[in-house]
Order: structure tokens, then sequence, then C-alpha cells
């Protein structure tokens, strides 16, 4: 017993342990001259976020917005995608206010389908919305509005975005209002709201009421219908209507109703949808 | 300097377009158009920020009168094409194929002009005159970037212009004004040649030439000692119209990346815009008509015209006999460069080089198929880029890719997409690649 | 011994990724991109070329000893002293690269620390061990291998670049068609077989 | 504004609504993908009309049935993938596989082999990638590589071609039992297996007298004019140089791969030649026995995996030439055009980065303007 105790662990264990603790000394040097202050919060905060790197927030990515977190530049708050939960669990592990939450969602401000918008010539090119327009701003007669080929429903990290009848509509359910398709739309016609607002003007167009009419069935004619109705809830600047997503009171479905707008550029979100899919059943349902 | 005994000279890469169609109207003689009734004088037609109008609805004009003031350097006037009234400021669909604000002129029918300039004689006198009436008469570049002239012509102090080079290349398929024009008024041309070079000091004055236009090279080469200006004959390859190629063609400079030609020493004009020149130092007419080519193999009379600015497309048509068959395309400016257009309403503007209507079996229709590497856009390439990796590289989105590639260098001028065995949409790609970068590069 | 010999085998013929199969969780892992590929060829033939060199000190002329009269011989402790010993280098190196090139660092990611279980490095001792190479020899052999890991990874990553570009079925994309691709230059590489 | 335009006089006028929208430019070449195939088709007929006269009609059968797997292959993926099939098949990309690999082929070949290799090429090499213009590798290699590594007994079982008994040293590509058949009076063409001249160098142990015998003029003239055994297509060097002449004709290759290509390996095989006699016949044999020619005309050159550049297609060239003589002089293999081939092919994008051409306006400093 004690000849292999002395003839092969003991050597062994000498061994193997004279070579640690010299490798961990080596190491233990190498890490004394090349120390680098690194901020364990950062890995943390980046684990609580979603980790969709939609780019939402500004930064370029979740692992930038949690160092801005951390750096107190941005409140938790900015995520779009993180729910009130995940934010405030961010918040008590860095002991901060978790800031406001911007709960928004993405509308597409037109309502210009294939039988709504004229069509003008047949487009012959690549089959995407930004390089469409540098070839006499698309195929649609509108310059304003949706040109439909799907470049941000192709880029939305959550799928909430589909082209129908080349018009690209949200489901508002999936979308949680990171602004990915805002920064790709080459028109701007993607707008972020707040996520409780039903009501929205769909369309896009500055122009003169009878030129766009001449354009597009559902655009907005600027009658001031709906300013009159509530100049709290809507404004009109040029020749187009808004609502005014930022006042205190959110216009309803009772009042697109009671407004009745000429077009039919005035929508409920919902409503919207209907038309879009021609399908009442494919509208999300009230207990969604 | 490349120049030696006639040779013919040219540029590395480009193209051979086959029938280029030039045939259709290289012999037709340039004829006046008739008055309309109607004018759509485009406020956007220069380069640079748009004139200001300064006429109202219902105000009398008369032709050459001012509608539009230039506001600010790099601006160009706008000249009442006929007399008539205002009809005021409407929106017409635009060149660029997105609607764009025009001064409506309903012609009396009377074509009462105002009194002329009186004409500048430009061997006496100093380049700031001359300049200034350049600039009074609303010139713009008439090759196709339309950038004013009077801006052009004024190079910063620093920089030692020692080259004058007119550009009669007209390398685009199909189109042939500046050839006609070169033919017809050759005189004209000479010698507002040597009044821009008078206006920059330049004793080097070029005129480069295709050689398929030998009766234009011919008829200058008689007369052109007399201006001091020497004609250079070139070969015939798309693109030797293009700035940066014409200067390594005529002069063997390079023009840098992201340089203008006066980097390289020299000022290239259209032969179009010395014409324009001559008719305002000499002539005392502020720039209000220009010849366009009126063609295609769908058009029942093709010729060359000279065309009011303002003047409707569809009338133009109208002046050409119709069409024989529906074209699949309109283009304002040559197949290669020209843009397409939605609808026939679209007025002719200063940089209207030719109206061009394609039947659908001439025009191209584009693909989605791969690229199959064969590498005829790398030779075709006049900037020595590679069109077919940026392609591939944008339809990824890699536009860091594109970037590094130097796709900025990129004249879109069409060589690599012409030359495409799969008929790739490549210009488009690059030209969202480049509008990309710049977004971005705004943004930081 | 012939070096050249040695050279060539190590690197071509009997390349450790496309010949041997070991190493293939970088050589899928850091492929992405030619610049992280460089960084990663560039911390194995490191890792490789000293612990071959280490391993091989210790394993000819270190583990077997004689102490008054008793002849120890512990080269059945190879393995473990060689984990032991390439895990310090890795250590070492992962200390290094992040003060000195932050970048690289986080490209390369997980994987710099699992250069520690790359079989790859392991292998070049273990082999060294088994062919019996000297200290120089082993060294050489630890140095191409690692060489003839930064080609089929240079080479790799280089395809892929270009496989970014081009659009496979979707179900195909991504590590399917880079396993794909492996196998195809794989194959290219049994041509050399013979060569020594 | 239209409105007034009254068609007063029997002018007929356009009509907006029918107009297409592009980008610039708005013609093109005339050329297309698939009559570029149908010229490289085109090009590949001597070498098959060569092949099916030296090696008979299973020859064409072979050519035949692997062309045909191949554009059933495609198809086949087509339809599962969901794709285009009509426009896919008749671009004649598969076609093209199908030909190149045949020639590929001993003659000789059991049925299956062909069947696996048309799914190899178009599976494997092209449509995983995501079909034409995606490949990296050339299928048509990938999928004679595999088949050689797969199946080295019947990848190597060559046919003597027609006449080859009255060929100049048939004797020494035979076994003993057929070289009594043959000298019997027996016909070589379809019954007897023979061994190539560079299997054969390869397996010679009598150094010296493999001198003498393989630079031989009357060897090389076999050589030359395909008397010999070999793939279907890569035996009759005059088929293949005409072949290559409508490739440049139809400026369808960049001509310094082949060129390139084959200098290497000459250059390469005259140096080994002159430092050590033993080891390399004259390299004229080089050049002209093996797949050499065949590799390096129609193989290296395919668009998809070659480099783009004109000083890429030189390093592409110069490398296949380097590997496959290379593996030719010192590895098992004797023959390495193929894997040299494949191997360059990965080279590419790597090529491709390190040897760009400087675009215009990149002088390194402005030339002085001239006062």
């Amino acid at each position: 017993m004690s000849e292999i105790f002395s003839s092969i662990i003991l050597p062994a264990v000498i061994f193997m342990g004279g070579l640690g603790v010299l490798l961990g000394v080596v190491i233990g040097v190498f890490a004394k001259y090349f120390k680098v202050d690194s901020d364990p919060r950062v890995e943390l905060v980046t684990e609580l976020l979603p980790g969709a790197n939609c780019g939402g927030c500004g930064k370029a990515g979740c692992s930038d917005f949690a160092k801005s977190v951390v750096d107190g530049e941005n409140p938790p708050g900015k995520c779009p995608v993180s729910s009130p939960e995940q934010v405030s669990s961010i918040a008590r592990a860095l002991g901060i206010d978790a800031g406001e939450s911007f709960a928004r969602r993405a509308v597409v401000c037109c309502g210009g389908d294939v039988e709504q918008m004229v069509r003008t010539p047949n487009y012959n090119g690549v089959l995407d919305c930004a390089s469409a327009v540098l070839v006499a701003g698309g195929p649609k007669g509108c310059s304003y509005g949706c040109i439909g080929m799907g470049s941000c429903a192709r880029k939305c990290p959550f799928g909430a975005i589909e082209i129908i009848n080349n018009l690209a509509v949200v489901h508002s359910e999936l979308c949680v209002g990171c602004g990915t398709c805002v920064a790709v739309c080459p028109r701007g016609v993607i707008k972020l709201v707040p996520a409780e607002a039903e009501v929205h003007v769909y369309c896009n167009n500055p122009d003169k009421g009878p030129d766009k009419r001449k354009v597009c069935k559902v655009s907005c004619l600027g009658c001031r219908k709906c300013e009159r109705y509530s100049a709290e809830k809507f404004g009109t600047s040029g020749f187009l209507a808004s609502v005014k997503y930022d006042a205190a009171e959110l216009p309803t479905a009772a009042d697109v109703e009671a407004i009745g707008c000429p077009t039919g550029a005035l929508l409920t979100a919902k409503r919207h949808l209907e038309i879009e899919t021609n399908n009442p059943e494919f509208a999300p349902n009230e207990d969604k | 300097m490349k120049i030696n005994n006639n040779a013919v000279l040219s540029f590395k890469g480009g193209i051979h377009p086959s029938g280029n169609g030039k045939d259709l109207t290289s012999a037709k003689a340039v004829q006046t158009a008739p008055l309309m009734e109607r004018y759509f004088v485009l406020l956007g037609q220069n380069a640079g920020k748009a004139p200001e109008p300064v006429v109202n609805k219902g105000d009398v004009v008369k032709k050459y009168q001012l509608i539009a003031q230039a506001s600010g350097f790099v601006s160009a006037n706008l000249h009442a094409p006929t007399s008539g009234t205002v009809g005021g400021l409407v929106t017409v669909p635009g060149p660029m194929g997105v609607p764009a604000q025009a001064i409506e002129i309903v012609s009396d029918n009377l074509d009462e002009a105002v009194e002329p300039m009186e004409s500048i004689d430009w061997r006496n006198s100093d380049s700031k005159t001359i300049l200034d009436r350049i600039a009074r008469c609303g010139l713009v570049g008439m090759g196709g970037a339309s950038f004013p002239t009077h801006v052009k012509l004024s190079p910063p102090p620093d920089k030692v212009i020692d080259t004058l080079i007119f550009n009669g290349a007209e390398c685009e398929p199909y189109l042939t004004a500046d050839h006609r024009l070169m033919v017809e008024a050759p005189r004209k041309v000479l010698e507002g040649a040597a009044i821009v070079g008078k206006i920059l000091g330049v004793e080097n004055i070029f005129i480069g030439i295709e050689v398929n236009k030998a009766d234009a090279i011919t008829e200058l080469q008689t007369i052109a000692d007399g201006y001091g200006v020497k004609i250079v004959p070139l070969q015939v390859q798309y693109p030797q119209g293009s700035e940066k190629q014409l200067i390594d063609a005529i002069t063997g400079r390079e023009v840098r990346s992201g340089g203008l030609p006066m980097d390289a020493g020299c000022v290239v004009q259209n032969v179009g815009t010395a014409k324009a020149v001559y008719d305002a130092v000499v002539g005392g007419i502020p720039l209000i008509e220009r010849v366009v080519t009126v063609t295609g193999e769908v058009v029942a009379e093709p010729g060359n015209w000279l065309l009011r600015i303002g003047t409707p497309v569809m009338k133009v048509i109208e002046l050409a006999k119709g069409v024989t068959d529906d074209p699949g395309k309109l283009i304002l400016g040559g197949p290669m460069m020209g843009f397409a257009q939605k609808s026939y309403d679209v007025p002719v503007s200063k940089n209207t080089s030719g109206i061009l209507l394609l039947s659908k079996a001439d025009a191209v229709n584009y693909g989605s198929g791969s690229c199959i590497r064969c590498g005829r856009c790398v030779s075709a390439c006049p900037m020595h880029l590679v069109p077919c990796l940026l392609g591939c590289a944008i339809e990824s989105e890699r536009y860091d890719l594109a970037a590094q590639n130097h796709v900025m260098d990129c004249l879109e001028c069409g060589a690599c997409a012409y030359v495409c065995p799969a008929h790739r949409p490549l210009i488009q790609h690059l030209r969202r690649a480049k509008s990309e970068i710049r977004r971005r590069s705004q943004k930081k | 011994m012939n070096y050249l010999e040695l050279t060539v085998g190590a690197v071509l013929v009997n390349n450790f990724v496309l010949s041997r199969f070991l190493g293939i969780c970088p050589f899928l892992g850091v492929s992405k991109r030619l610049e992280t590929a460089l960084g990663m060829s560039g911390a194995v033939i490191f890792v490789m070329t000293l612990s071959s060199c280490i391993t091989s000190v210790i394993y000819n002329h270190l583990l077997v000893f004689e102490i008054s009269g008793r002849r120890y011989d512990l080269r059945y402790l190879q393995v473990l002293l060689f984990i032991l010993v390439i895990a310090a280098l890795v250590q070492v190196i992962e200390i290094m690269l992040q003060k000195l090139s932050p970048k690289l660092y986080q490209a390369l990611g997980i994987y710099l620390p699992l250069i520690t279980t790359n079989c790859a490095v392991l292998g070049s001792a273990t082999i060294n061990a088994k062919q019996g190479y000297s200290v120089l020899e082993a060294t050489i052999f630890g140095c191409f291998s690692g060489v003839g890991f930064a080609l089929a990874l240079l080479l790799f990553a280089s395809i892929r670049e270009k496989l970014e570009l081009s659009n496979p079925p979707k179900s195909l994309a991504g590590t399917p068609i880079a396993l794909i691709t492996a196998g195809i230059l794989a194959m290219a590489f049994i041509g050399f077989s013979g060569l020594c | 504004m239209s409105e007034e335009i009254k068609n007063t006089e029997s002018v007929r006028l356009p009509d907006a609504e029918k107009l297409v929208l592009s980008s610039s430019p708005h013609v093109s070449t005339s050329d297309t993908v698939r009559k570029i195939m149908y010229k490289v088709l085109l090009a590949l007929l001597p070498a098959v009309i060569a092949g099916v006269w030296y090696f008979g009609l299973r020859a064409l059968c072979v050519i035949i049935l692997t062309t045909v797997c191949c554009i059933g292959a495609e198809a086949l993926w087509c339809k599962l993938a969901g794709k285009e099939v009509k426009n896919t098949i008749l671009d004649g990309s598969a076609a093209v596989t199908g030909v190149l690999l045949a020639l590929n082929m001993p003659s000789s070949v059991p049925v299956y082999i062909p069947v696996i290799g048309a799914f190899l090429a178009i599976w494997l090499g092209k449509q995983v990638y995501g079909g034409i213009g995606n490949n990296p590798f050339n299928p048509a290699i990938v999928a004679r590589v595999g088949l050689l590594i797969a199946f080295p007994a019947a990848m190597t079982m060559w046919t003597a071609p027609r006449n080859f008994e009255k060929s100049f040293g048939y004797e020494n590509f035979v076994t003993p039992q057929q070289r009594i058949i043959l000298q019997k009076g027996g016909k070589a063409a379809e019954t007897i297996t023979c061994a190539t001249p560079l299997g054969a160098v390869k397996m010679s142990d009598k150094e010296e007298f493999a001198q003498g015998f393989y630079s031989h003029p009357q060897m090389l003239w076999n050589c030359f004019i395909g008397n010999r055994g070999g793939c279907i297509g890569e035996t009759c060097v005059p088929a293949l140089l005409l072949g290559f002449i409508v490739l440049v004709a139809f400026k369808l290759i960049n001509w310094k791969i082949p060129v390139c290509f084959v200098g290497t390996v000459a250059v390469f095989g005259a140096v080994i030649h002159t430092i050590s006699p033993a080891l390399a016949p004259m390299p004229l044999f080089h050049v002209l026995s093996g797949g050499l020619l065949l590799g390096a005309i129609f193989m290296a050159t395919d668009m998809v995996t070659s480099p783009i550049t004109p000083l890429g297609a030189i390093v592409f060239g110069v490398g296949c030439g380097i590997v496959t003589s290379v593996i030719r002089f010192w590895g098992n293999y004797p023959e390495g055009v193929s894997f040299a081939i494949l191997l360059m092919n990965a080279l590419v994008p790597l090529i491709d980065r390190f040897c760009g051409i400087r675009p215009f306006g990149y002088v390194k400093a402005r030339k002085e303007v001239a006062k």
C-alpha cells in the first residue's frame, strides 16, 4: 500500500500540484499586468433584456443598451420591447429608477391598397421599397403612401407586419413598437403611436385634396370634419388630418362613428384590418 | 497629353452598344417646333436650389422675360418661353417621376419678345461681365446634370485650370441632338467654346467627338483653328461622354476618387452649353429652347426638334406624328442614363436631350436571376469596379461591403447592367446602396 | 526525420481539421468573418506551438526521472498534464487579448476559452507523445498543425463570407450549408494523400 | 392637362397606362444565361464526338444517361423546393454539368455511377447552395471527386479505345492475358481494359525505361490524338482545342486560366524533368496526358467558380497547375486535376479579395497639373 503511495500517488500529486502552482503563479502575474476593468452589471442587464437586438432603443443592440443603462445614459424603460415587469426587474437589479415606459405600436398611415390607389405604370425591377422609390418614385400613384413591397415586413423582428394587396398592415397584437420598420420605410409612412391609441388617420399625403383624390380613393381630403368634431383630439396640418396622440384623451371608435369621415381615411385599427383582410375573423378579438 | 496627330482616343473599359439607333435621326435636320397653347416651366431644372417665381397668376409676360429668380449662388434663372399669361404655379409630373412645381404659361400666340440684352464684345470684356450675362440668362449644363454654368465656370482661385473640354461625344445610343447642333451651328458652338475659354483664361480648348459623327468632325475641323479650338476624334465607346472618362481619354489624367474635374485641371462642358453661351453672350438671349431628339422605333416620324423649355412631351409626340405602336417605355434622355417616365404630361426641361419611346421588345426586362459571375460587368465598368460583387452584396444588404468596394465611385452609367446576361437590375441596386450609404453618413 | 515532410504532412496531408477532423468547434464557430478567423488562427497557432513545445519538454525530459535510485515514470499522467498546460496557456492568452485587442476578444467570444477544450491542441500534444517526436520536432509539428488549422479556417471563412451573399434554401442556410462545404473541402484535401 | 390634348388628326398617341417603369439603363445586350450555356454545350460537342468515336456507343450511353440524370435531378429538386422547374431546366446549366461529368468518367462505368454522380453534382454541388450562380465549387468536379473517392475501382477502370491494338507500345498498358488476346487479333474497343499513361507512369518501377518510352514521339502522338486509355472526354486533344477556340471566340471563358494552368504544369514538369529525369517524363507528356486539357479548358474556367479579375485568373490558373503537378509527382493519385480545381475553387473568394483591380481615380499621387 505504502509502496503504491510512495511510487505512484505521491510523485503524481507532487508533480501535478507543483505544476499547477507554477502555472497558477504565471496566470496570476499575467492577470496583474494585463488587468482590464469590466463592469459585471452590464452582463447582468444584458441577460435581463429580451435579446431581440431590434435597435428600437436607438442603440446598436441589447448589450450596447445594457451598457448605456449601467452608465446611466438611458433609463431601463427606454427599451420598447421589455414588459413593465422586465423593466422593473432591471431597475431593481441596478437599484435605479425604472424611468417612464413608452409602450408604443407601429401604424402604417396609409390605406392605399391595390383597389384604392392608382397604380401608374408597371414596375420592373428590384422588389424592395427603398429601391423602388429610386425609380421615378415607385409604382404607386401617391408619392407619400405605402409602396407595399414589404421591406418593413421582411425586417420586422416580430413578424407583425403583413402585406395585403400591396399595402403593409400592422398586426398590433404582435407589434412591440421597436421602430425597426420606421427606420426601414423610405416614405416615412410608418409612425409609432401610443399602444392604447385605437383610432388613426390612414393617410400620409399633405397635398391639396383634389390632387390626392386623383391618385387615391381613401385619402384624407383635409375637410377638417374631425377637427371640428373635437379640436382636442384631432388636428390638421396642411391638408392632412392627424390624431393628437399626446392629448389627454384619445379618440375612440364611437368618435369615428360620430364623425363619419367622408373618404374613410379615419378609422379604428380594428376596422382597418377588417377592411384590408376582407375578413372580420382575422381582426383581433376583443379579449386579446 | 495624349493628343497627337489625330489619333482616335478613348478610355479603358466601357461598352459598344450594338445597333445604337442613331441612324433614325442622325440625318434629320433640326426642325423648329410651332407654338404650343401652354408651357409648363419646371422650377427645379437645375442642380442646387430651385429659383423663386417672380410672377403671379394672371400676370402678362413676354418671351425672354424673367419668371423665376435664382435663389442663391447654385441656382439658375428661368425665363418665359413665349408671350402670354401666367396660369399660376401648378403641379405637373416631374422628370424624376415625382410631381413637381411648374409655372404655367398660357400662350397668346403672338410670341412677343422683350427687348433683347445687348451683345457683349466678349474678346474685350472681363470674365465677370460675361459670367454675369451667363448667370442672368439662366444657363445650366445641357448634358444632363444641369449644373448652373456660371458656377461651374467660377472655379475656386486655388484650382489651376489648364484644359477646357467640350463634350460632343454624345455616346448615348439614339441621341443625335448634339450631333445635329454641331453640324448645323458649328460656328456658334466654336465661338461659345472660345468664350468659355476666355472666361477661364484657358488656351487648351478641345471638343471631343466620337468618330461616328464624321460630318460633325469635318465640319468643325475646317473652321476650328480660327477659334483656337482643337477637335479630338474619339472612339465610339460608351460612356465616352462621361466627364471623368472624357478627361482620361483626352488628357490621360485621372480625376481622383470623390474629386471634381477641376482637381485634374479640367473643366468639361457640353457642346449644347457652348451654343447656349454664344446665344447668351453674343445674341443676348436667355435659355428658353434647346434641341431635343425625338426618337424610338415606334415613333412615326423620329427627328430633332428645337423645343421651347416647358413643352409637354405629349405635344412633342404629336409633332412627330404620333406612334405606330404602344411604346413600352417613355424615357427622358438616352436609353443608358435617362429616366423612365410615368406620364406623357411631363414637360421638356433644360437638360432634356432626348425623348425616347422604346418598344416593349427593345426595352430590357429585368429579371431576378442570380449572378453567374461571367465578369462582363467587370470589364465593362469604366470606373473599374466589380459591379457583380456589389450587386450581390447589396442584395444581401451588406452596404458596408459595398462601401468597401467603392460603390460610391459608381457613375451609374449603366454599362454593367447593359452587358449582364442575367439582366440583373444592377444600377438600381447600386443607386440604392449609394443613397443608403449617403443617408447613413449624414446620420452620423 | 525530414522536417519538410513533417511540415507538409501537418499542413496538408493530415490537416487537423479536414483530415483528422479535430477542432471542428472553433472551425465552425469563428469562421463567419475572415477577420475573426484570422485572430482565431493566430491564437491557435500560438497556443499549439507553445503547448507542443512545453508539453514535449515535460513529457520527454521531466516525466521519467530517478530520485535516489528509484525510477519514476509518470507518463501515464500525460492527458491530465497536457490539459493543465493548455488551459493555463489559454488563460494567459485570454487575459492578454482582453487587454490588447478587446475587439477581437469580443468577436472570438466563447470560442477563445474553448481553445482549452479544442481537441486539436490536445491532439497535437498527444500525437507528439505517441510519435516520439523530439522537442524541436514537436514544436515544428505543433506550429504547422496550427498553420494547417489556420489554412482550413481561413479558406472556410472566405467561402462562408461568400455564401452569406448567396441564397441557399432556408432549411440549409447557416450551419448546414457550412457543414456541407466543409465536407467538400475535406474531399479536396484527400487529393494530397500520399505526399509524405 | 391630358384632356386638352384632343386627338384632332389621325395621329395615334401613346397610352400612359402601358408604360413600364424601371431603372436605367433601358436597353441591354441580347445575350442571356441560356444562350451562354448552349454555346458551352456547342463547345463541348467536339469532345463528345471524339469520345464516342474512341470509346464506342457505350460512351454515348454514359453521356446521355448522365446528362438526363442531371436534368432530372435539377427538375426533382426544383419540384421539391417549390421553385420554377421549366426555366431552370431550360437555362441549360444542368445539361452542361451533365455532359462535363460524363466526359470525366471512364466509358465502362456501371449504370449506378452516372445516376449517383448526377445527384452529387446537382444537389450537393449546386442546388444546396441556392442553384446556379451561388455554388462555390464546380458541380461536375464535386461529383467527379466524390465518385473517385467513393468508387475508386469503378472510376479507374479504363476501356481501351478504338484501334488501341495498333497503337505504339500498347503492351505496356494492358495485363499479360489481355496482351495475348490482342496479339491474337482481338479488338480492343469495349472489351479490353488498360491503364492510362499517367497511371502507368505512377506504377512504373523501371524508371529508365519509362523515360525513353513516355517521351517517345509516337507515344506523345498517341496522347495527342487520343488513342490512349482515359475518361471519355479527356483523351482527344484536337477536339478539346477546338472547344477552346469556340469558347474563346464566343468570349465565354477567360483564356488566361487554361493557359496559365497548362503553362504551369509544363514549367513545373520541365523543372522536375531537368532536376531528376527519373521522377518525371518530359513536360509535353504531362500536358497531353490525363485530364489536364479537359479540366483546364472546361472545368477550371467555369464562370461561377473562377476568379473574376484578370490578375485573379492568372493566380487561379497557376495555383491549379502547381497543385496538379504536386499531386501528380508526389501524391498517391496519378491524376490531380480535379483535386486541384476543387481546391482552387475554395480559394476563389480569397483570390477575388486580394487580386482586385484598382478603381478609376485611385492614383497614388495626383499627377502634377501642367502649367
